[in-house]
């Protein structure tokens, strides 16, 4: 994969667009890619990224990545033309809503928003309205928000109140209506919270979990869940899992 | 194109790269990225008596040039191998041996007996560095004793090539690689991980659910080559030598060093084709250097 | 500003950073890249009874994150020490500590006592690693009973703090900790270096002129922190770890896995001013996170 | 330091010029200097490169180097504005004639060539007239002649004789007249004949030599060679040893 474009959005976080010399293969929403970080000493392992949006009309794929350590800030000095090695498409995908007419809220904390791009994008192609509840830390922990509405409303929560609601994304008013189903992804304490909610209300939850992996298709038994029925890979059982089938304490 | 084949016994392998139990699931999970076929064999995911649930989350820490795993033997246990798996992956055209462990001699004996029925599968390996649960945790592979204890009792059980799998964390690995080919062990392979230890040092915490896991990748190779070059000189059974091999040249120190055939482990993650590349490059290297088979350069270490 | 004191013995350290011996020479050798008087010791180069001319080049050979040495314990011996080099280092304001090495009892006692009248020298690190020509070549440091017999002569011949370092090629080091401790050791430093090998595929020689020699740096850090954590927990003797420590961060990892001191190795190579930022280092980490003093965080595992 | 220039020298050699804000400290004719390499995973130690020449009008450091492994290949990617860490100078240096009226010859192979730049300037800025005997394998492999010809004469072999005398450098014509000193510098295998040559033409003669070294200054023990007085670092006691002190079969 070439890098086509790196954007940086805000002081930790970045837009990585690539392009690809053959067709990119079919890729669904939720699924993530592992990236071999050359030329980074620290890092030995791939690094397991959301697939954050397909553009086919230009055969491009983007990646949304926040900078923790030696391995994303390797990446974030990716020039346009660098080569990059990764796998994927890998693990499974969300899954599509019974009827186009379902209520569906993609709740997203963080980097964690990353994988509800390319859901929404396809959830509006097939005709549904997708509504998109984001949290942040504050209004600078925003990205992507007009991406976002181009597929579906978007309300908003931030810690500080600097920008939307302030509070947690479980606080948010758009949680009063009714919702037929919740699609998240985001640190781990905001989906439980997610799941608790979606639990208390009868609605059903899919979460993206991030779980730490050494190979990312299912060999290495590294990055399991505990689940009603015992330890599940995240990266090739998931990293979407119906809320109701982890063992989440909530 | 040099000669390939080499000999485990009474098992042929096609060529002397294998891949590791526990790095390489039961090979499904590498055929998108390359054809199983092409390598010599492939050693499965560690098979217990019983189904084992493995160690909790986390189990997996990034060390230099390496990392900790503490997967904890997560498996479905050998029925399941049987009914489920083994019929799926039978035909392959490579050697599929299985990786045995236990916490008795019991559980050992009994899942070599039924892994013993199976046509297609020509060999096991025994992974005797598991906590030996009557004699208070430790492993059988840590003594000459637990370790001949174990494979006698294997081998009465199992007819077919036996090899057994060796612990590098011992003072004098190259007595019980002794020990084991005294009880009729047909091969013995090493290493298999350090026991090693990381920290978050902000969060105060260890990595991994179990504090302490196995070391894996380039990082123990230099032990690993000692370890094999120590046992290859010594017993005259053919040693499968790995640790850390990420690509041909790693693979060829390992020939030289003494062993007949090499087991590629962590690499595999990093590429899932590295196998296939590695076969590839002992065949350049042999042509380069004028050899034409590879027991040219098995044990020929210019020391 | 935290309180970085720590006590080995009777010995007090301005600061628990220490460098290892054999990487550090004789403190001299570092003096135009950083000040002396900044870290809490030095452990000289292995001094023995005589002159030791060490072992044939090629003695190094870089590997993964690390690098094999095959040095050999070349030093002029402890007479040479006392007359030329003791005058010009002793007045350092540090404590620098003498590490003793030998091949027989007699050799390790001779030598301790000869320190032992030197006033600024205010311990010894007793390396029992070094191969015991009388048994026929295993190290001390393998055996409870080789490191019991060498530790209790040495500690009738020696009266200040003695500081006894193992060996990490053993099946069980907290035994050896343990039997150490019973014999009067006043701490215990790990780990030495881990025998490894490392061979040229293209030549098909060792790299080394021994073929085997000491894995040091960052790939022995999981090994170390696990033994550190191990012996601490069980010994009464404050623990000095080492074991592939590059910066503050993997200092702090080690204090956590219990111990009082560490020790700075391979990394002086690649930073000879390290010492000093991992001094600072560690008193940024312990200001950060509210901490008075270092003691606070040795043993602090949350496990 | 920050490199100011890096200069493709056929296709496995390249020079690196590198200039400092603040002063350079003095260095000799000889020493080398230790550059951490980053971003080279395969890369733990720093790598030891000779002093090639210093421009001190323009506060200005030249490192030839050849690609051997992934250190030096890392190294020839450095682009201008690169900052590299190096400890300099370090070890002792080539000694300076008695007189000027010294016949001195310079003989270098390969990248040994490098010290032997900065030397030959040296000895003509102090009045000598050095002359310089450069091997290598062709023509191709023939570097900074014209920087050399600045110092005084050159004389070439090759061993497929596309430039100068064929063969090696102990065949020239030149060793058929007075010398009074030698200082090489090259393969060891070259070093060795050289010495020889000089041992059996009374010539004093000095090696500059290549050992593997893990710190550069004396702290590891690891460098050494064998000399009439025992085993010396070749870091710190050397690299330059007269080579009647070393303890060579020849
Ligand atoms: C399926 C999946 C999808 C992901 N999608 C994205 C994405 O779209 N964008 C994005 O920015 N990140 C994503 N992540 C997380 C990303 O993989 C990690 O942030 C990255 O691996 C960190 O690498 P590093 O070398 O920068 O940091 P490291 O040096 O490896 O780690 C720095 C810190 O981050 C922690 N950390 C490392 N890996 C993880 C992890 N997997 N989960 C949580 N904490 C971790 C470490 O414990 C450490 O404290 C995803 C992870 C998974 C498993
Ligand atoms: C005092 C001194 C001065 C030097 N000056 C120069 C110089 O001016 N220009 C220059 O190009 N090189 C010089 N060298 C050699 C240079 O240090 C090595 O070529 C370099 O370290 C190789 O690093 P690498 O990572 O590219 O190769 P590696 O991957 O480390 O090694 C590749 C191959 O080169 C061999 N090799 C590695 N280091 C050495 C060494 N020190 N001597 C001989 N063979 C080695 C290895 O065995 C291996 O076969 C000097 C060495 C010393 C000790
Ligand atoms: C994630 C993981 C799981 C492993 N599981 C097993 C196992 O079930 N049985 C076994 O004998 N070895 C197991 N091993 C050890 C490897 O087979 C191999 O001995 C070790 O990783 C060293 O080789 P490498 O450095 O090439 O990975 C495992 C290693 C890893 C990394
Ligand atoms: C070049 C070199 C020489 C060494 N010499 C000695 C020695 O003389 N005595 C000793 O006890 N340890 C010696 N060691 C071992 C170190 O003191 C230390 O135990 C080991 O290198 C692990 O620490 P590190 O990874 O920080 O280097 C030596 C290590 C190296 C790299
Ligand atoms: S990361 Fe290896 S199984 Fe999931
Ligand atoms: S390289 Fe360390 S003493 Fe010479």
């Amino acid at each position: 994969m070439v890098v086509s474009a790196n954007i940086p959005l805000g002081s930790s976080h970045f837009l990585l667009k690539f392009t690809h010399k053959e067709k990119l293969p079919e890729m669904l929403p939720g699924q993530f890619v592992q990236v071999r970080v050359d030329n980074a000493p620290g890092v030995f392992l791939r690094r397991p990224i959301s697939v954050n949006f397909v553009d086919k009309q230009r055969n491009e794929l983007w990646l949304l990545v926040q900078k923790v350590g030696e391995g994303t800030r390797k990446m974030s000095e990716y020039k346009t033309g660098d080569v990059v090695n990764m796998l994927l498409p890998l693990g499974n995908s969300f899954t599509m809503p019974q009827s186009t007419q379902s209520r569906l809220l993609l709740v997203g904390g963080g980097v964690g928003i990353a994988p509800l791009l390319y859901m929404g994008s396809l959830l509006k192609q097939q005709g549904c309205n997708p509504m998109f509840l984001l949290g942040a830390r504050s209004a600078d922990g925003l990205m992507q928000i007009d991406d976002f509405k181009q597929f579906g409303d978007v309300f908003i929560t931030t810690e500080d109140g600097s920008a939307g609601e302030k509070g947690f994304v479980t606080q948010h008013s758009i949680l009063q209506q009714h919702i037929d189903k919740i699609y998240t992804c985001g640190p781990t304490p905001m989906m439980q919270a997610v799941a608790r909610f979606a639990q208390n209300n009868a609605i059903e939850c899919e979460a993206s979990l991030e779980n730490k992996m050494a190979c990312g298709f299912g060999a290495c038994l590294c990055c399991v869940t505990q689940t009603q029925s015992g330890h599940k890979c995240v990266c090739s059982e998931g990293p979407v899992f119906n809320t109701k089938e982890l063992s989440w304490q909530i | 194109m040099a000669d390939l084949k080499i000999r485990i016994g009474e098992l042929e392998f096609k060529n002397p790269v294998t891949t590791a139990s526990g790095t390489f699931g039961f090979g499904e999970e590498y055929t998108d990225f390359m054809d199983l076929n092409r390598i010599g064999g492939i050693f499965t995911k560690g098979t217990t008596i019983r189904h084992r649930e493995g160690n909790a989350y986390p189990r997996m820490a990034e060390t230099p040039s390496g990392m900790l795993n503490a997967v904890g033997l997560q498996n479905k246990g050998v029925d399941y191998f049987i009914s489920s798996i083994y019929p799926r992956i039978k035909d392959y055209d490579t050697n599929i041996m299985v990786n045995v462990s236990g916490s008795t001699i019991e559980d050992y004996v009994a899942t070599a007996e039924k892994v013993n029925e199976l046509d297609k599968i020509p060999a096991i390996e025994l992974n005797i560095s598991c906590p030996n649960v009557k004699q208070g945790g430790m492993t059988f592979g840590v003594s000459c004793a637990g370790a001949a204890e174990v494979v006698r009792a294997v081998r009465k059980a199992y007819s077919k090539t036996l090899i057994v799998k060796l612990s590098p964390n011992v003072t004098d690995i190259v007595s019980i690689a002794q020990a084991v080919e005294d009880e009729g062990a047909d091969s013995v392979s090493l290493i298999n991980t350090l026991l090693g230890m990381a920290i978050d040092a902000e969060t105060r915490k260890p990595y991994l659910s179990t504090i302490t896991g196995g070391l894996s990748g380039p990082c123990v190779k230099p032990v690993a080559l000692r370890m094999v070059w120590q046992v290859a000189k010594t017993v005259k059974i053919p040693v499968i030598g790995l640790g850390g091999i990420m690509n041909a040249a790693d693979a060829i120190e390992f020939f030289l060093a003494g062993a007949t055939a090499i087991q590629i482990g962590t690499a595999n993650f990093i590429d899932p084709a590295i196998s296939v590349k590695v076969v590839e490059g002992i065949n350049e290297y042999l042509d380069r250097h004028g050899y034409s088979s590879i027991y040219d350069i098995i044990g020929a270490l210019e020391a």
